[in-house]
């Protein structure tokens, strides 16, 4: 096999993902110096905020720079880094920004520079007590496990190598575990025994993205034995690889559809399911889901934020790069399912959704509903559906950070989520009320906004599958219409509509970091749904070819 | 021949020095005969070492046995009692099991030494062997020589601490934990706030 | 198609001042009052209008059948096979619309500042309104289908916004979330149609496109209708739009939300529940005609739709007591009778008469919202009356458009009505005979001519009766009706103008701004029938030679029953007949109180009558029979599934997590009792051995020594044993 | 008469009985250690005993000097300890050294 050298070019995309840790080292020496220079609470506090909001506006900027020199050659290979890491096992440290994943690092950028400004200390009252706001307690500890989460997902994106990429998986996992269970909502004190006395909603993120961790990792080894021989990175001959883009030409010359079956099991099915579970409880679907509306409900805003708006990602992603592009004989076989799995996550969420009466829970519900338009979108192996996957990605990675930055908005001043408890609020928070609105319609595919161009892609797409059922799942799916205005509509009404409920009368709306936060994402909203052509452009060459050569696969179906 | 004779002599000699040294150590009640006793063995042994064309050996045997470690133990004894308080190394147990042991010992090692076929006397040259000896501890036993005086440097220190006189009340550990952080900040006033 | 660089600006100049009040919007009307919001949010439309009226006139100037404007403006979505750009296009079809809707539109923003006078949310107002000009003005200029379903939805949800507008009513709020909803279920039919279109015309032609002249020109292919007939393309996807348009357009099955969308100001319910939004459906089957004429199955369907609803929403219209709502239902059976002709084929008629219903419905629900205005919010015509003298530029409007809805001769409702009833008499496309949905219409009409003028004369003729009925034991209920909105506080209603005296005065005229904007609409109302005039009288029909371009090609396949001019003039004949009878029926019941027969009717009537009307009256029921059928089940649904989330897949979750803790709990006592139990008993047999040995461990180091003795002499003997 | 291994090896065997009986018999900590001294020189006799006739080189001779080391590096701190002892308990008597006993 002929394998392309890729040689760096560049070191852009390490300093995107390090610059975070280097905040992070700083973090850790301001504390390290606190004792001698004195510093109160006060000084660090500030130092971690400081560092955290400058890392990121870093990481932004560079993926600004990263985005405008990347719009010149879309679809190519570009801006990496790649060199031997462990000899031994031929793991390489190798990075670089193709179709598939550049949209997703410019996210990344943004959506961590919003939610490290939603974590600046809240303008509010603080609350008396021994649950003060979460942007107040333990600031460095939580800066630092902030950005380290950044440094986890933005190498998660950027990593070519299978073993890399799973070291930066892992590597969200502990920080988000302990962002949602320090900084989130206190111990619960009744519920069912599981519940009560234990950060029961990060234990359950945790173990439950652990399970899919090792399924990944079981698939992730399987496939580097059953690799081929490939090169390093110093062009030395490696016995096996884990350098992705090798895996993917592997895998679309058939290599792991001959390979040897496992216990009688066709071997590529096998690594398809394992790594299609680990990546599905990411996205997460359906019947996989019910992590996230805990985690969400309990997570502190901004945590909810990256985790609706990136982490999710993260599996949407990991199911176009690996379980697409390197094993599209299973993915062939398993396209049915997947897009009828994705079509229940969008109708079965959809109709969770209207009977929630938490509204973080409503938000995550709609989650797992918008992101079955991404596995209905990706298993139609259609030009127009593999885009409007990633575009549905990309504008739920806009709509959602801005929903739960809404459900923050209200929960820091009201302390409690329940829709039902609220009414009239347009009253009194007009502003609020006006995003809101905004945000919703923009979630419930309101063409004109972002969500819209992506649902419509997914849904042109899958209906053009080459599976005639692909017809009746479109058709079932697109009833989510419905459903999703009805929800949407119905916690409208009973927040802000009707007569103003004096029991909120102390509420007041939007303050200045609220709006830092959630404007940039209204615009942004707005300008994809009526000009997502440079998004587009992005990723468009890549999945566009992607498709056709798995189409052109010809491989039977399920 | 001649000097057969004498080196036969000599080592009797030596050997009877050293035996009995050993044993007034053994069975003197007076615990500075004992030393003395103890003198005597190892000055013996320091010959027999010489005997045994080991000369280097020997001299470290005197140097270190008989001019440190003997008086080591003289001054142990003079500072652990009263010279004159001679009952003091009492037998504690019946000698009579210590002197099985002893004899059993004895008699057993003398039939070993007596029974095992030793082969052929070593050819070693009577020569100095000091210059080789210098020579494998700076090569061949260089890390056990140096392991050897950090060892020393340890035992050293260690019975300095030991045998010198501590101070009775030490200053109490004064670094405590840091006093904890100011609990928050004044609370900023939200716009509208209103309790 | 020409180009035209100019297109953009009729949409963007509302989407301007739309955007510019939905920021700023509270500051400016705070700053620097009323007029600061009123005077750009009213003058942006009406460069809207001019912008339109240049492009009508240049489009006059081109010929040929390819007459049209057409700007793009950029790529919007270009993947694969889909190539969609936000573009517009202004063909001799989309040039009425976009006339018709930005000149209606303007004139009732300018009505608009007289009725929401005094209102708190002002700004509010107009920024939806304007917000509502851009999606309706993005809907009829667009050029493919993907961003008309951005006007689609965006009037929807100005409708939404505009029925909610005083939300603090919860009824109110819920009939905009109603509204919304129920548009949704239409426009899960319009999407899935686009999909099968899309990919129908791959599959059959090998080419596709979502704009409207490809389309259209793909599907004019030589030979290729036929093979999309034969794969049955036109019918699903005309259904499934036609089902859309129900939605949008509030026919049966979808029509329940725009009766309730009255909740709204009555100058939006003038312009989007009457004049432009609901017509968008009769559009967009117009837009697609190519499609429809190749579907006599979808042609029936539609046509037998339009004119049940056309009859059924006028029988509801008989009954009702709320001046909005016979208007509401007025619309519902006038749309009907716009889908009847678009139905059968007489796309132009349709077009013609959504253009003449837009002014006579704009005027009345004007007539009827200065009616509103001037009688402090009441909208019960049992409480009205009298109000010509009192209003006398209203009731003119009212009553001149009442002549035009009716269909008088000469006024603008009989032309367009008319050619509609005789095309459907005529045509002999449908599965069903054309003469018996003529017979429905015919009966709706009649119908319609009666609940007008009944309107008309219970409110402008006889005495004034809201007054009057505060001391009347009978008015306790208004009184306390009446009281309740007053206390549900400024923002609730618009009351409380400065000249508007909260007292129970007598109703006084509405401002000059609104009185000339009815004064214009009835103008257009009697007036805009003669661009149409029939073929039999031998004048230019120039509404129908200017909508030639689009329609012609597709009304060449359609076949007519061929019935003569007699048959035409007796048609004609018997239309003006049911007017008349309408308006003397009416006028011989409701002229002013004294005729007894009606409340006679009622309150003796036997129980059948009383029966009907209470069903009629309460609309056939059909609320209430889609709350049970679809409402409750859908919540129903959703709180099954929401248990069944919480309990069945994450009980799964936490089923396996107490495993989980249940093997372990298992592992822990076997840890605890076995394994560590091992342990324990080991280190116990040691302690007790050991306490046994502890005599000997006499902590003397020479006891020791003899032990070491010991066991090396034991050794040795075993070893001299053995060796 | 020569004088072989099987001599030295007789003192030597000599040596280590009278060490082991002063072990054994002896209260006084410091007597104690005297005789480990002696069962020391044993074996270093033993050693250059060996180097000198069966192996014939000089690493014996090595090997006895590190035990002389160690020996009077063990000497060193164990006399250090019974000095310690003697200050905290008064006595030298390894009977009385039982405060630590179990």
């Amino acid at each position: 096999m002929d394998f392309p050298q890729y040689a760096t070019t560049s070191h852009l995309l390490t300093w995107i993902i390090f610059t975070p840790l280097i905040g992070v080292g700083l973090i850790l020496l301001s504390l390290a110096i606190k004792p001698i220079f004195g510093w109160s609470k006060v000084v660090t506090d500030t130092i971690a905020r400081g560092t955290g909001l400058a890392a990121t506006a870093v990481v932004f900027l560079l993926a600004i720079v990263l985005g405008v020199g990347y719009a010149d050659q879309p679809g190519e290979l570009a801006f990496v880094h790649h060199f031997v890491w462990i000899r031994q096992f031929h793991i390489e440290y190798f990075v670089g920004v193709d179709g598939l994943n550049v949209a997703l690092i410019l996210l990344t950028a943004l959506i961590g520079l919003v939610a490290m400004v939603a974590s600046l200390p809240w303008g509010g009252r603080i609350e008396e007590g021994d649950h003060p706001h979460f942007s107040k307690r333990r600031v460095p500890g939580y800066m630092a496990l902030f950005l380290i989460l950044e440094t986890g997902i933005l190498g998660t994106f950027c990593a070519l190598d299978f073993f890399l990429f799973y070291v930066f998986w892992e590597l969200m996992l502990l920080p988000m575990y302990f962002l949602i269970g320090v900084w989130g909502a206190p111990t619960r004190v009744e519920g069912p025994g599981w519940i009560r006395g234990g950060p029961y909603a990060a234990i359950k993120f945790f173990l439950y993205t652990l399970v899919g961790s090792v399924l990944m990792l079981l698939a992730m080894i399987m496939l580097y034995y059953a690799s081929g021989p490939a090169v390093l990175a110093d062009g030395t001959v490696s016995e096996h690889t884990f350098n992705i883009l090798y895996l993917a030409q592997m895998g679309q010359a058939g290599h792991f559809a001959s390979a040897a079956p496992i216990l009688g099991m066709a071997f590529s099915k096998v690594i398809f399911v394992g790594l299609f579970i680990g990546f599905a409880i990411k996205v997460p679907m359906f019947p996989l889901h019910t992590w996230l509306p805990d985690a969400h409900v309990d997570a502190p805003t901004p945590i909810s934020v990256i985790l609706a708006g990136l982490l999710l990602k993260t599996g949407g992603y990991g199911i176009l790069r690996f379980n697409f592009q390197i094993l599209p004989d299973a993915a062939h076989w398993a396209a049915i399912a997947v897009a009828i799995l994705g079509a229940i996550s969008i109708v079965y969420a959809a109709f969770v959704c209207m009977a929630q009466t938490d509204l973080k829970k409503l938000i995550a519900y709609s989650s797992v509903s918008h992101m079955g338009f991404v596995l209905l979108g990706a298993a139609s192996f259609t030009d127009l559906g593999m885009n409007g996957a990633m575009f549905v990605m990309i504008a739920h990675g806009i709509i959602s950070p801005m929903l739960f930055l809404i459900a923050g908005v209200i929960y820091d001043r009201a302390h409690t989520r329940d829709i039902n408890s609220f009414g009239g609020l347009a009253v009194k928070l007009p502003e609020y009320a006006g995003i809101t609105g905004l945000a919703f319609m923009a979630s419930l595919g309101l063409p004109g906004l972002a969500g819209f161009v992506g649902e419509i892609m997914v849904f042109l797409g899958a209906y053009g599958a080459t599976q005639t059922i692909f017809k009746v799942i479109v058709g079932v799916s697109a009833f989510a219409l419905v459903i999703t205005a009805s929800y949407y509509l119905w916690a409208i009404h009973r927040m802000f509509l009707g007569q103003f409920n004096q029991k909120w009368s102390g509420l007041w709306d939007m303050n200045w970091r609220e709006r830092f936060a959630l404007y940039p994402l209204a615009v942004l909203t707005v300008v994809l749904g009526f000009y997502p052509m440079p998004v587009l452009d992005l990723f468009r060459n890549t999945l566009g070819s992607m498709a056709a050569s798995i189409a052109a696969l010809n491989l039977p179906g399920l | 021949m001649q000097v057969q004779v004498i080196g036969a002599i000599v080592f009797w000699a030596l050997a009877i020095l050293t035996v009995a040294g050993a044993a007034l150590v053994a069975f003197s009640r007076n615990i500075v005969h004992s030393a003395f006793g103890l003198l005597a063995a190892f000055f013996g042994v320091a010959g027999l070492f010489v005997f045994l064309s080991a000369d280097f050996v020997g001299m470290v045997q005197l140097l270190v046995y008989v001019g440190g470690v003997v008086v080591l133990f003289l001054f142990a004894v003079m500072l652990t009692g009263r010279i004159e308080q001679v009952e003091i190394s009492n037998l504690s147990r019946g000698p009579l099991p210590a002197l099985a042991v002893l004899i059993g010992t004895v008699a057993v090692l003398a039939v070993v030494a007596f029974q095992t076929p030793w082969g052929p006397s070593g050819d070693m040259a009577a020569e100095p062997t000091t210059a080789a000896i210098g020579n494998a501890l700076l090569s061949q036993y260089l890390l056990p020589f140096e392991i050897a005086s950090v060892l020393l440097v340890a035992a050293l220190i260690g019975s300095v601490l030991l045998a010198s006189r501590r101070k009775e009340d030490e200053l109490e550990d004064q670094a405590t934990a840091e006093a904890t952080d100011q609990p928050g900040d004044p609370p900023a006033a939200g716009p509208g706030g209103e309790p | 198609m020409a180009s035209y660089p100019y297109l953009f600006l009729i949409p963007l100049l509302p989407l301007l001042s739309a955007a510019f009040y939905g920021v700023f919007g509270l500051k400016v009307h705070r700053r620097f009052g009323e007029k600061a919001v009123h005077w750009p949010a009213v003058l942006l439309p009406w460069g809207s209008f001019l912008v339109s009226a240049i492009g009508l006139v240049t489009l006059a100037s081109l010929h040929g059948e390819h007459a049209a404007l057409h700007q793009s403006v950029w790529s919007w979505i270009h993947i694969g096979a889909l190539q969609v750009d936000l573009a517009f296009l202004m063909d001799p079809l989309s040039a009425v619309m976009a006339v018709v809707v930005s000149l209606v539109g303007s004139l009732i923003h300018v009505y608009s500042i007289g009725y929401m006078k005094g209102d708190r949310s002002y700004w509010r107002y107009f920024s939806y309104l304007n917000l509502f000009m851009f999606s309706m003005l993005v809907l009829v200029l667009a050029d493919n289908f993907l961003f008309m379903f951005v006007g689609w939805e965006g009037v929807g949800l100005c409708s939404y916004l505009l029925i909610a507008f005083w939300y603090t009513d919860r009824e109110k709020a819920a009939a905009g979330m109603k509204a919304f909803v129920v548009n949704r279920v239409g426009d899960y039919g319009f999407t899935v149609g686009l999909l099968v279109l899309f990919w129908g015309l791959l599959g059959v032609v090998g080419a596709t496109s979502l704009n409207f002249h490809e389309v259209q020109q793909l599907v004019n292919a030589p030979g290729m209708a036929d093979r999309l007939v034969q794969v049955g393309l036109p019918t699903a996807v005309c259904l499934l739009f036609f089902l859309g348009a129900t939605g949008k357009s509030a026919q049966i099955p979808l029509y329940v939300w725009l009766p309730d969308a009255m909740a709204g100001p009555t100058p939006v319910s003038a312009l989007i529940h009457a004049a432009t939004m609901v017509t968008a459906g009769v559009y967009m089957v117009a837009r697609v005609h190519f499609l429809f004429a190749l579907s006599p199955t979808a042609m029936t369907v539609v046509a037998v739709v339009g004119a049940l609803t056309a009859l059924f929403a006028a029988t509801i219209g008989l009954f009702q007591h709320d001046i909005k709502k016979v208007l509401a239902y007025s619309t519902v059976s006038q749309l009907g009778f716009m889908f009847m002709a678009v139905g059968v084929g007489a796309w132009w008629v349709g077009i013609f008469h959504l253009v003449t219903h837009a002014f006579f419905k704009a005027c009345l629900f004007l007539g009827s919202g200065s009616v509103i205005l001037g009688c402090h919010h009441e909208q019960d015509m049992r409480r009205l009356g009298g109000l010509g003298k009192l209003m006398p530029w209203t009731a003119a409007s009212y009553l001149l458009s009442c002549f035009a809805i009716a269909g008088f001769p000469l006024f603008s409702g009989f032309f367009s009505k008319d050619e509609i009833l005789w095309q459907t008499f005529d045509s002999a496309t449908l599965l069903v005979p054309g003469t018996l949905l003529w017979g429905i219409g015919a009966v709706a009409a009649l119908c319609t001519s009666f609940y007008m003028f009944r309107s008309y004369y219970l409110t402008f003729s006889g005495t004034y009766r809201g007054g009057a009925a505060q001391q009347q034991g009978t008015g306790e209920e208004a009184g306390h009706k009446m009281a309740a909105a007053k206390a549900s506080g400024p923002d609730a209603s618009p009351l409380g103008h400065p000249g508007q005296g909260h007292g129970h005065t007598l109703p006084r005229e509405s401002p000059k701004n609104m009185t000339i904007v009815l004064a214009v609409l009835a103008f257009f109302a009697v007036v805009a029938g003669f661009v149409g005039l029939p073929h039999l009288w031998h004048l230019p029909n120039l509404f129908e030679h200017w909508l030639a371009p689009v329609f012609e090609a597709a009304s060449q396949g359609l076949a007519n029953a061929g019935y003569g001019a007699g048959v035409e003039w007796t048609l004609m004949a018997i239309s003006v007949v049911i007017a008349l009878a309408g308006f003397f029926l009416a006028r011989w019941l409701y002229r002013d109180e004294r005729n007894p027969i009606p409340r006679r009717l009622l309150e003796q009537g036997s129980p059948f009558i009383r029966g009907l009307h209470r069903v009629v009256y309460n609309k056939y029921y059909v609320d209430e029979a889609y709350q049970v059928a679809f409402v409750d089940r859908a919540t129903g649904l959703a709180s099954m599934l929401a248990w069944f989330d919480d309990h069945v897949v994450d009980g799964l979750v936490n089923l396996a997590g107490a495993i989980g803790r249940f093997f372990g709990r298992i592992q822990g006592a076997i840890d605890l009792y076995f394994v560590d139990g091992l342990v324990n008993l080991l280190a116990r047999t040691f302690l007790v051995v050991g306490k046994q040995f502890r005599t000997i461990q006499t902590g003397r180091v020479q006891s020791y020594v003899y032990g070491v003795m010991a066991g090396s002499g034991l050794l040795i003997v075993i070893l001299l044993l053995v060796v | 008469m020569t004088i072989t291994v099987t001599h030295y090896l007789l003192i030597s065997a000599l040596l280590l009985g009278f060490g082991l009986y002063c072990v054994l018999t002896r209260r006084s900590a410091v007597a104690v250690l005297m005789g480990i001294e002696l069962i020391l020189n044993a074996a270093n006799v033993n050693l250059v005993a060996f180097s000198r006739f069966t192996v014939g080189d000089i690493d014996g001779q090595l090997f006895a000097l590190f035990g002389i080391l160690l020996a009077a590096a063990e000497a060193a701190v164990a006399l250090a300890i019974v000095l310690a002892v003697y200050r905290s308990i008064s006595s030298v008597d390894v009977d009385d050294t039982s405060s630590m006993k179990g």
